[in-house]
C-alpha cells in the first residue's frame, strides 16, 4: 500500500468504527425506551396505555390512510377527556409505514416489541395486512383492520371491522338485480387480490342466480390507471346488447377519479349504465366534480349522509378536531370508531390490556353503529353490519336508497368459492380455529391452545 | 324496509310530546296487526289508480308507475312527478287501503291526487318516497313526454330523444298526437323513430302489430346506426320470424359499421394519449433533452402546475364567480409563471452546481421531488383536490360513429399549441436563439457576451414552466394529488429517449408512437400486459437505435 | 490476497458487529440492560441485505460508470426465487391446507402448479435460481445494451424501464407469483421456524458473512488488472478501445456479477422481512440504492456499505420519530450529500487525494475525456 | 497492390449529413516510414485518423493494412490489436491510475476479461515497464497518479503507452500542441527514435516541428490530398501557399 493509502485507511478505520458503532447504538436507541424485550410483549399493566397507529402518511396510500390517523387521534383524545380507560390515559404511537409493505412489517414489529403498544389500529391494502399478519401472530399482538376486504382470512390476532364480501358486494348485486332489474354485468377492477377475489365470488354468485356467462364481462386494469377511454368504450359496447347493464367496480382509489371523469365525458349516465363501487366513498369523491356522476352507486356499511343523531355528532366532532369543515367521514373511519370503542369495552371487561384476555373479551362486545342498530363482534372476529346502497349526489355525498332489512353476519370464508365453501372461523373454545373445515371436521390451521 | 321504518320511528320519540308519542305507538301497533289483511286490499285499490304504484317499496314498480302516470294524461301527473323528483312526495308509512300520497309544499301538505290542502300528518306516519336512478330514469322519460308540446324547440327535441331512448309502447298515442302538430323536420324524424321503436316494443296482440308496419319500423331504425339503436334492436323479443330476421341483419350492419369506426376510435385514443404524454414530456425535452439535466422532480413540477390550477379556480370562484367557467384560461399563465419561477430557483440553488455531473443531478432532483411531494402534502393534505371541469370542456360529440370526448379534444389541441409556441420560442425568440447558442458552444456564446448562467436559469425555467402548463391539462383528466407527478415521470423520460434527446420533433413522434402503440396493443393484450409489452418494445428499440428515433448525427454527437 | 486496514476495518465492523448483536440477543436475559431485542436483529439483518445491494450497485456505478436505475429488479428476482422456495416449504400449513399449491394459487382458482414452480421445493434448486435468474437476465440485457453501445443516460433510462416493466408484470395475478400481495406468511426455512429468535439471529449472521464475502470478492475484482481496465473504461471508454480492450465485454462481466450479487441480497432479504411483492421492483427502490452509494461514497466499497446502513437507519428512526416530515429530512439529506459531499461521507474523512485508482474523477476530467473521445 | 505498403487508403469518402469530411482520399505509407500530415482546420486530418482506427466507417473506399487486411471491416479494438496505435490531440491517460498502471494496461498482451481477472504482473512485464519509463523520462514519477502529471508529461506518458502497445504503425495527433520549445524538441527526438522501429503518421500544425522532423509531408485540403513531398517542395507549391499558408 502507498503511504497516503495508509493514512486513509486509518481514517477509514476510525470512520467505519464510528459509523457502524453509530448504527448499533442508533438501533439500540430505538429499542432503549423499553426496560425488557422478549417476544411476548406483555404491555405494562400500570401507567398510560400505548395505542399503535399504523397508517401510511406518505406514498401512494396516504390519500386514503392519513385521514384514518386523524380519526384515531380524535377518538383517543376524546377517550382521554372522559378519563381514559380504567383511569389510565391513552397515548397514541404514530408511525409512517410510507405505503411500503416490508416497512409495514418492520413498523408492526417495532410497535409490538419495542413500543409495547396494547393494540394497533392500522393497514388499508390487503398486502399491508398480509405483510404484518405473521408479525402479529408471532408476537401475539392485536390489530384492528378497518377496511372492507376480500375475506379468505381469519386470524386470531386480527379483528376485521370492515366488511367481508358478503357484507358489501353481494347485497349490492342483489339490489341491482331485484330493484333495478339488471341483466348484464361488467365486473371492472384493479388487478389485485381484493377485486380478483370479490369478482370470483360475484361471478359464482351471479351464475348461481342463473346469469349466463355471456352476460358477464370481467376486466382488470393496472394500479393508478388513468387513460380509461378504451375501457369505458368497451363497457358502452357491452351495454348495448339490449339488456339492462350495470358495472360492479372494484377499482382501487387512485384510478377512480379518471374513471368517473371518463364516464361523465362519454355521457354514460347512471340511468343508462349504473356503476356500483365498493372502494369509492366520500373521501374518493372529494376529488371530483360529482355532477356528472349523480345516481351512480356505492355499497358501504356507512355513509356520512345517514341521518342519525349519533352520526351527526361524530361527524361534527371530527370536522372540529380536524379544524376543516370540508373534511369527510367515511366507512373505514366508522369502522375505526366502532373498533376503538369495542376495544375500550373489551379492556374494561378483561380488566387489563393483556392481549390474550382482550382478544377473548372482544368477542361478543357490541357497540351501536353510527347508522343505527348494533355492531357485534362475532367469534370469527368480524362484525355484524347493515349494508347500505347509496347514490352519488351533486354535493359529493351519498343518498341512501336501500339497505338490507337486517344486519348481515360476515362470512370471511366465501361459500361461493369451492376452496373455502366448507370453512368457518370461530375463535371461541372449543373450536378456537380460524379455518375449520366443517366437512372434514378438523382445523386446517393452528388451533389456538388457551 | 320495515326495520328501517322502525328505526326512523324510534328516533322520532325524542322529538315528540309524550301524548302524540303514545298515540303514534298505539297506531303502529294496530297497523302492524292489520298488516296481513291490508296487503290485498291495497293491491285492489291500486287497480285503475295511476298513483298507487308510486307508494310501492320496490323501485322497479315505482318506475313503471311513473311511466304509466306520465302517459295517462292525468291533470295532476306533472305536479306529482315533479314532487317525486324533488323528494317532496310522501307516502303513508303504514300499509293502508287507499295508500294516500302527500306533497309537501312550503306551506303545509297537499293531497297528491286532488291537490287539495290537508292538515299535516304526524311525521311518524310519513315516508318520503326515495328516488333511485331507475326511478329517475322514468321521471326523465316522463318529463320528456310532457315536454313534447312545449313551445321551445330544444325542449321538444329533448322530449323526442328521451321518448326514443325509452321506447315505451304506452307513449304511442302521445307520439302520434305530437307528430300531427310537429313542424320541425328534425324533431319529426326523431319522433318517427321513437314511434317505430315504441311500435316494435309493443306486444303482438295489440292491433298495431302488423308485420309490414314492424318491418318498416326496423328499416326506419336501421338508418341511425348507433349504440342505443343497436341495444334497442337487440332487446326486441317475440317478433314475427320475418321481422326477427330483418332485425338480425340490421344489427349485423350496425356492428359492421361500428367495427370500422372502432379502428378510427383506437387511433383517436392513441393520439389523445400521445398528446398527454407529449405535454408531460415537452418540458423534459427542454431540461433533459436540451440541457442534459436529468430532472427527477419534473413530475412534481407538473404536480405544482395542477395545484396552481386548483388554487386559481378557488380564487376566481371566491372573487369573480362570473368567470368560474374560464378559470382554466387564467390557470395556464399562472401555472407557467409559478412552475417557471420554481424552475429558475431550482436551477440557481441546485442544478447549477451539478453541471457536468448529470448522474448526480438525478440524485439531487430525486431528493427534491420527495421534498416537493411532502410539502404539497403538508400544505393541501394528502387527499385529492377537486378541480372542476368547465362546461365547455365536458361532454362528447358524435362524429359519424366516433365518440370524441371534448376534454380530450381540447387536450390534443392544447398540446399542439404548447408545442408550437415552444418551437417558435426556440427558433425565432431572442431567448431561444441564445439558448441554442449556449447549448451548442458555451464558451463561444460566453465570448459573444451572452450571460450563459442566466440563460441556463431561463432555459430550465422555460422547461419547468411548460411542465407547469402540462399540469393544468393533467388536472382535467387525472387526480390532483401529491402523487400526480410520479405516474408520469417514467413515461416522460421514455418519450424523450425514444424520440432522441435534444430533438423536439423526436419528442412529438416518440409521444404519438407510444400512445398509438399502447392503444393498439391494449385491446388484445389487456391494459396491464399491454403496458409491459410497450416497455419491452421500447427497451429492444433502444438497443437497435441507441440514440432514439432522431439521433443528433455527426461529430457533434460524439462530443 | 493481502488485506489493508480499510478491508480489515470493514470486515471487522460487519462480522464483529453482527456477532456482538446476535450474541447479546440470544445469550443475555431479556431483563438485562445490554439485551438486544429481536426487532433490532431483524432490522439490522435488513440493513445488511441492503448493504449487499449497495455493494452491487457500487460495482457497476462506482467502478464501471454504469448508472443503473434498475438494480432493485435483480434484488427482487433473487427475492422471488427464495420466496418461491419458502412458499413451497409451507406445504399443507396454508389456510386451505393444500399440500402442493400456495394459498394465493388456491384462491385464484388454479388447480395445478405451473411448470416454472417445479423444483422450488428443493432448497438447492432455489439457490441455483437465486443466482441464475438475475444472472441470466442481466447477461442477456447487458449483452444487447453494451454491444450496441447504449450508454450514459440512455442506459440508465432503459434499466429503469426494465424494472418498471417487471413490476407491472409481477403485479398481474395471472403471472402466478401472487400478484400485488406477492408471497408472505412463510413458516420456516430448512426446517427452522422463522418466528424463532435464534432463526432471525442466525439469518442476520449469515447475511453478515455473505456481505463480508461479497465485499472481498468485489474488492479482489476491483483491485485486479480487470478492475483497473474497468476504471479506465469508466473514465475514458474510447481510449481503452484504441488500446485494444473491448469495453462491452468488461461491462458485461461486472454487470452480470453485480446482478447476481444483488440477487443474493434479495434472497437473504425475503426470509428476514417475511414478504416479497412487486413493489420491490418499484423504480424508486433502485434510485434509493444508488443514493445509498452516493451518500456513503461512490467508488469505495466500504462507502457503499456505510451508506446503505446509515440511510436506512435514518429512515427507520425518522419514520417513527417525525412521521409527518421524515421525507423532508431524507430528501434534504440526498440534496446535501450530492451538493456538498460529492465523494460521500467516506470522502469527508479520506485524505485530500483519494487512494490510487479508487474514486471516479472530477467533472472537468470527465468532460476532457469526452472531448478527447470526439 | 505492391507488397511493401504498410497502409493503403484508396478513394476514402466520409460525409456527415451532407458535409464531406473526406473526399476520395488516397494515401500510401511504406513500412518504417514517418509521414507528416498537415492541413488547415476541417481538412479532414482527424477524420482520416478515425477512419484508419475504425472509429468512423467510410461511406466508400477501402483502407488496407499490411498485405491484405481490410480495416473498414474491423472495429477499434481489433484494429488496435493488429498493431495500430493512436495518440489523441488532447492527452488522454487514465487519470486515477498511477503511471505504472497506465503503462501496464497498455502493454501488449491478452485483453480479455478472462485473462485480466486473474492476471499477475510478471517479471517480464515489470522490466518492460521500467524500460518504457526510461524511454519517456518518467521513471521518477512511476507511482504518481497520472492526473497529477504536467501536460507535457501526460503527452509522453501517452506516447509511452503507445510504445508499450508495441504497434507497427503509430498515429500521432498534434503531439506538441501546447508544449514548451524544449519539450517540443525532445518530442521530435522521441518520435524519430520511435520511427527507427515502427512507422509513424504525425498530424501537426507547427511547421517548425514538421521541419524538425524532416520527413515526407502530405497536405490535406477539403478532405483530399492537395500535395505531397518534402517540406521544402511543399512550401513552394503554389496551391499550398494559396490555400494553406494563405499568402
Amino acid at each position: 500500500m502507498s503511504s497516503e493509502g495508509f493514512t486513509i485507511d486509518r481514517r477509514h478505520f476510525g470512520l467505519l468504527g464510528v459509523g457502524l458503532a453509530a448504527a448499533a447504538t442508533g438501533v439500540g436507541a430505538i429499542a432503549s425506551n423499553v426496560p425488557q424485550a422478549k417476544a411476548a410483549p406483555a404491555a405494562p399493566e400500570t401507567g398510560p396505555i400505548k395505542v399503535g397507529i399504523l397508517h401510511s402518511l406518505s406514498g401512494t396510500m396516504a390519500i386514503s390512510e392519513a385521514p384514518l390517523k386523524d380519526v384515531m387521534l380524535m377518538l383517543i383524545a376524546e377517550q382521554n377527556k372522559k378519563g381514559g380507560v380504567m383511569g389510565r390515559q391513552l397515548v397514541p404511537v404514530v408511525t409512517d409505514p410510507a405505503s411500503n409493505w416490508p416497512l409495514f412489517a418492520e413498523k408492526a414489529k417495532q410497535l409490538l416489541s419495542v413500543d409495547k403498544v396494547a393494540v394497533v389500529f392500522g393497514c388499508w391494502t390487503s398486502v399491508s395486512r398480509k405483510s404484518v399478519l405473521p408479525v402479529f401472530e408471532q408476537l401475539n399482538g392485536i390489530l384492528l383492520y378497518p377496511v372492507q376486504y376480500e375475506g379468505q382470512e381469519c386470524s386470531r390476532n386480527v379483528f376485521y371491522t370492515g366488511a367481508a364480501p358478503n357484507q358489501q358486494a353481494i347485497p349490492a348485486v342483489d339490489y341491482l338485480m331485484n330493484q333495478v332489474a339488471v341483466k348484464r354485468w361488467v365486473l371492472e377492477g384493479t388487478d389485485y387480490v381484493y377485486p380478483r377475489t370479490t369478482n370470483k365470488i360475484l361471478e359464482a354468485y351471479l351464475k348461481a342466480k342463473g346469469v349466463a356467462s355471456s352476460d358477464i364481462l370481467i376486466n382488470y386494469t393496472p394500479f393508478g390507471y388513468s387513460d380509461w377511454q378504451a375501457e369505458v368504450a368497451k363497457i358502452k359496447a357491452f351495454g348495448s346488447a339490449g339488456k339492462k347493464t350495470a358495472v360492479v367496480s372494484t377499482i382501487n382509489g387512485d384510478a377512480n377519479v379518471p374513471f368517473y371523469k371518463e364516464l361523465g365525458n362519454q355521457g354514460i349516465k347512471a340511468t343508462d349504465i349504473p356503476v356500483v363501487a365498493f372502494s369509492v366513498g366520500e373521501q374518493e369523491l372529494a376529488g371530483i366534480d360529482t355532477k356528472p356522476l349523480v345516481g351512480h352507486l356505492a355499497a358501504w356499511n356507512y355513509f356520512q349522509s345517514v341521518d342519525t343523531p349519533a352520526n351527526k355528532e361524530v361527524v361534527a366532532a371530527f370536522k372540529a378536531f380536524a379544524k376543516d369543515d370540508k373534511r369527510v367521514f367515511n366507512d373505514p373511519m366508522e369502522a375505526h370508531y366502532i373498533g376503538f370503542n369495542m376495544w375500550v369495552k373489551a379492556v374494561e371487561k378483561a380488566g387489563g390490556t393483556d392481549h390474550d384476555a382482550v382478544i377473548d373479551a372482544m368477542v361478543g362486545v357490541a357497540h351501536p353503529n353510527l347508522t343505527g342498530d348494533y355492531a357485534t363482534m362475532m367469534p370469527n372476529h368480524h362484525l355484524t353490519k347493515p349494508v347500505l346502497i347509496g347514490e352519488v349526489q351533486g354535493n359529493g355525498m351519498f343518498n341512501v336508497v336501500w339497505q338490507t332489512p337486517g344486519l348481515v353476519v360476515a362470512q370471511p370464508w366465501s361459500p361461493y368459492l369451492p376452496e373455502s365453501k366448507n370453512l368457518i372461523g370461530d375463535w371461541l373454545p372449543p373450536m378456537s380455529c380460524g379455518n375449520y373445515d366443517v366437512v372434514a371436521g378438523k382445523c386446517l390451521g393452528a388451533k389456538h391452545k388457551a | 324496509m320495515g326495520r328501517r321504518g322502525a328505526g326512523k320511528g324510534g328516533q322520532c320519540w325524542r322529538h315528540m310530546s309524550p301524548r302524540i308519542a303514545l298515540r303514534a305507538a298505539l297506531l303502529v301497533l294496530t297497523l302492524l296487526l292489520l298488516l296481513p289483511t291490508a296487503v290485498p286490499m291495497r293491491a285492489h285499490a291500486a287497480a285503475g289508480d295511476p298513483f298507487a304504484p308510486l307508494a310501492a317499496t320496490n323501485f322497479d314498480v315505482v318506475a313503471r308507475g311513473v311511466r304509466s302516470l306520465a302517459v295517462s294524461g292525468n291533470p295532476r301527473a306533472v305536479a306529482v312527478i315533479d314532487a317525486l323528483r324533488d323528494g317532496k312526495l310522501f307516502a303513508w308509512k303504514w300499509p293502508r287501503p287507499d295508500a294516500p300520497l302527500f306533497i309537501r309544499t312550503d306551506n303545509g301538505f297537499v293531497d297528491a291526487r286532488s291537490g287539495a290542502k290537508v292538515e299535516a300528518p304526524a311525521p311518524v306516519n310519513l315516508r318520503r318516497i326515495i328516488v333511485n336512478d331507475s326511478v329517475r330514469g322514468a321521471i326523465d322519460t316522463a318529463e320528456g313526454a310532457l315536454g313534447l308540446f312545449s313551445k321551445s324547440v330544444a325542449a321538444r327535441r329533448r322530449a323526442a330523444d328521451t321518448l326514443y331512448q325509452s321506447a315505451d309502447p304506452g307513449a304511442l298515442s302521445l307520439i302520434e298526437r305530437a307528430l300531427q302538430s310537429e313542424k320541425d323536420a328534425g324533431i319529426a324524424r326523431v319522433l318517427r323513430e321513437a314511434q317505430a321503436a315504441a311500435l316494435l316494443k309493443s306486444g303482438l296482440k295489440s292491433g298495431t302489430g302488423a308485420v309490414e308496419a314492424r318491418l318498416a319500423a326496423v328499416h326506419e331504425l336501421a338508418a341511425r346506426a348507433d349504440l342505443p339503436t343497436r341495444s334497442l334492436l337487440a332487446s326486441l323479443q317475440g317478433q314475427p320470424p320475418a321481422v326477427a330476421a330483418a332485425i338480425q341483419s340490421a344489427i349485423r350492419d350496425i356492428d359492421r359499421r361500428l367495427q370500422l369506426w372502432g379502428l378510427l376510435e383506437n387511433v383517436y385514443y392513441g393520439i389523445s394519449l400521445g398528446a398527454v404524454l407529449l405535454l408531460a414530456a415537452a418540458g423534459l425535452a427542454i431540461t433533459f433533452g436540451v440541457m442534459g439535466v436529468i430532472n427527477m422532480a419534473h413530475g412534481e413540477i407538473m404536480m405544482i402546475g395542477a395545484y396552481t390550477t386548483f388554487v386559481v379556480q378557488h380564487l376566481i370562484a371566491a372573487s369573480a364567480p362570473a368567470l368560474t367557467q374560464y378559470g382554466l384560461l387564467f390557470a395556464v399563465p399562472a401555472a407557467f409563471l409559478v412552475a417557471g419561477a420554481l424552475g429558475v430557483v431550482i436551477e440557481r440553488c441546485l442544478i447549477r452546481f451539478l453541471y457536468g455531473r448529470p448522474l448526480e443531478t438525478l440524485l439531487a432532483t430525486w431528493g427534491l421531488s420527495l421534498i416537493l411531494q411532502q410539502a404539497v402534502r403538508s400544505i393541501f393534505g394528502p387527499t385529492n383536490q377537486d378541480v372542476t371541469s368547465p362546461a365547455w370542456m365536458s361532454g362528447y360529440l358524435n362524429l359519424g360513429g366516433l365518440t370524441l370526448t371534448i376534454n380530450r379534444l381540447w387536450i390534443i389541441l392544447f398540446a399542439a399549441l404548447v408545442l408550437g409556441a415552444l418551437m417558435a420560442t426556440l427558433r425565432w425568440g431572442g431567448l431561444g436563439r441564445s439558448i441554442r447558442a449556449v447549448m451548442q458552444n458555451r464558451r463561444m456564446a460566453a465570448a459573444m457576451g451572452i450571460r450563459t448562467p442566466w440563460i441556463d436559469a431561463l432555459t430550465f425555467g422555460l422547461g419547468s414552466g411548460v411542465a407547469g402548463i402540462a399540469g393544468v391539462a393533467l388536472s382535467q383528466i387525472d387526480n390532483v394529488s401529491p402523487n400526480l407527478g410520479q405516474n408520469y415521470i417514467i413515461d416522460s423520460f421514455l418519450v424523450v429517449v425514444l424520440g432522441g434527446v435534444g430533438n423536439l420533433w423526436g419528442t412529438v413522434f416518440g409521444a404519438l408512437t407510444l400512445g398509438v402503440v399502447d392503444k393498439f396493443v391494449e385491446p388484445f393484450a389487456g391494459a396491464v400486459l399491454g403496458k409491459v409489452l410497450v416497455l419491452v418494445f421500447l427497451i429492444l428499440f433502444i438497443q437497435r437505435r441507441p440514440s432514439g428515433l432522431f439521433p443528433v448525427k455527426g461529430r457533434a454527437a460524439e462530443a | 490476497m493481502q488485506l489493508d486496514r480499510t478491508a480489515v476495518a470493514t470486515l471487522g465492523c460487519v462480522l464483529g458487529g453482527a456477532a456482538l448483536l446476535a450474541s447479546l440477543n440470544l445469550l443475555t436475559p431479556a431483563a438485562s440492560a445490554v439485551h438486544v431485542p429481536d426487532f433490532v436483529i431483524s432490522v439490522v439483518g435488513k440493513y445488511l441485505c441492503y448493504a449487499i445491494l449497495a455493494l452491487a450497485v457500487d460495482l457497476v456505478w462506482g467502478f464501471a460508470g454504469i448508472l443503473t436505475l434498475g438494480h432493485a429488479a435483480f434484488f427482487a428476482l433473487g427475492g422471488y426465487a427464495m420466496g418461491m422456495y419458502l412458499m413451497r416449504e409451507i406445504g399443507a400449513r396454508g389456510v386451505y391446507a393444500n399440500p402442493i399449491l400456495p394459498d394465493f394459487m388456491v384462491f385464484i382458482g388454479w388447480n395445478k402448479l405451473p411448470w416454472y414452480w417445479y423444483g422450488f421445493d428443493h432448497f438447492w434448486f432455489a439457490l441455483v435460481m437465486v443466482l441464475a435468474v438475475p444472472g441470466v437476465l442481466a447477461f442477456v440485457f447487458g449483452w444487447f445494451a453494451f454491444r450496441s453501445r447504449v450508454s450514459g443516460v440512455y442506459l440508465s433510462i432503459i434499466t429503469q424501464a426494465l424494472t418498471y416493466a417487471l413490476m407491472l408484470a409481477f403485479f398481474r395475478n395471472d403471472m402466478g407469483f401472487g400478484g400485488n400481495n406477492g408471497m408472505t406468511d412463510f413458516k420456516d426455512i430448512l426446517g427452522a421456524p422463522l418466528d424463532r429468535e435464534s432463526t432471525s439471529a442466525g439469518l442476520m449472521l449469515i447475511t453478515a458473512i455473505v456481505l463480508a464475502a461479497a465485499f472481498l470478492v468485489a474488492r479482489a475484482m476491483t483491485r485486479s488488472r480487470f478492475g483497473k481496465v474497468l476504471m479506465a473504461v469508466r473514465d475514458a471508454e474510447s481510449r481503452t478501445r484504441f488500446l485494444g480492450y473491448r469495453p462491452e465485454s468488461y461491462k458485461l462481466v461486472v454487470w452480470t456479477v453485480s446482478a447476481v450479487l444483488a440477487g443474493i441480497g434479495g434472497a437473504l432479504y425475503v426470509p428476514q422481512v417475511g414478504i416479497i411483492n412487486p413493489s420491490e421492483f418499484a423504480p424508486g427502490n433502485s434510485i434509493e440504492a444508488v443514493i445509498w452509494v452516493a451518500v456513503g461514497g461512490r467508488g469505495t466499497l466500504s462507502g457503499a456499505i456505510l451508506g446503505a446502513v446509515l440511510v436506512n437507519l435514518g429512515k427507520t428512526w425518522l419514520t417513527s420519530a417525525l412521521p409527518e416530515v421524515w421525507l423532508f429530512a431524507i430528501g434534504g439529506m440526498f440534496i446535501f450529500v450530492t451538493l456538498f459531499l460529492p465523494r460521500g461521507i467516506i470522502g469527508l474523512f479520506a485524505a485530500r487525494r483519494p487512494a490510487a485508482g479508487t474514486e471516479p474523477k472530477s467533472a472537468a476530467a470527465e468532460a476532457a475525456a469526452r472531448e478527447a473521445a470526439g | 497492390m505492391n507488397e511493401d505498403t504498410l497502409l493503403y487508403l484508396d478513394g476514402v469518402t466520409v460525409s456527415f449529413d451532407g458535409f464531406k469530411a473526406l473526399n476520395e482520399l488516397s494515401l500510401m505509407l511504406e513500412p518504417g516510414e514517418m509521414r507528416a500530415v498537415i492541413g488547415p482546420n476541417g481538412a479532414g486530418k482527424t477524420t482520416m485518423m478515425d477512419v484508419i482506427t475504425g472509429k468512423t466507417r467510410p461511406d466508400s473506399g477501402s483502407v488496407v493494412f499490411g498485405a491484405d487486411i481490410d480495416l473498414t471491416r474491423l472495429d477499434e479494438p481489433a484494429i488496435a490489436r493488429l498493431g495500430i496505435g493512436r495518440k489523441f490531440q488532447r492527452p488522454t491517460v487514465f487519470e486515477p491510475l498511477s503511471v505504472r498502471e497506465n503503462l501496464l494496461l497498455a502493454l501488449a498482451g491478452d485483453r480479455s476479461p478472462r485473462f485480466t481477472l486473474w492476471a499477475r504482473e510478471s517479471a517480464a512485464e515489470r522490466s518492460r515497464i521500467e524500460e518504457m519509463l526510461a524511454t519517456i523520462r518518467l521513471t521518477a514519477e512511476r507511482d504518481r497518479r497520472a492526473a497529477d502529471l504536467s501536460h507535457g508529461q501526460k503527452q509522453w506518458l501517452e506516447i509511452g503507452m503507445l510504445l508499450a502497445q508495441d504497434p507497427r504503425l503509430l498515429l500521432v495527433d498534434e503531439p506538441v500542441a501546447g508544449m514548451t520549445d524544449a519539450e517540443t524538441a525532445q518530442t521530435a527526438e522521441l518520435l524519430r527514435e520511435i520511427n527507427r522501429t515502427r512507422s509513424v503518421v504525425v498530424v501537426e500544425h507547427d511547421m517548425a516541428f514538421v521541419r524538425a522532423l524532416g520527413v515526407k509531408v502530405t497536405v490535406l485540403h477539403e478532405g483530399s490530398v492537395l500535395a505531397e513531398g518534402s517540406i521544402e517542395a511543399i512550401q513552394n507549391h503554389p496551391r499550398v501557399v494559396e490555400v494553406y499558408l494563405g499568402r
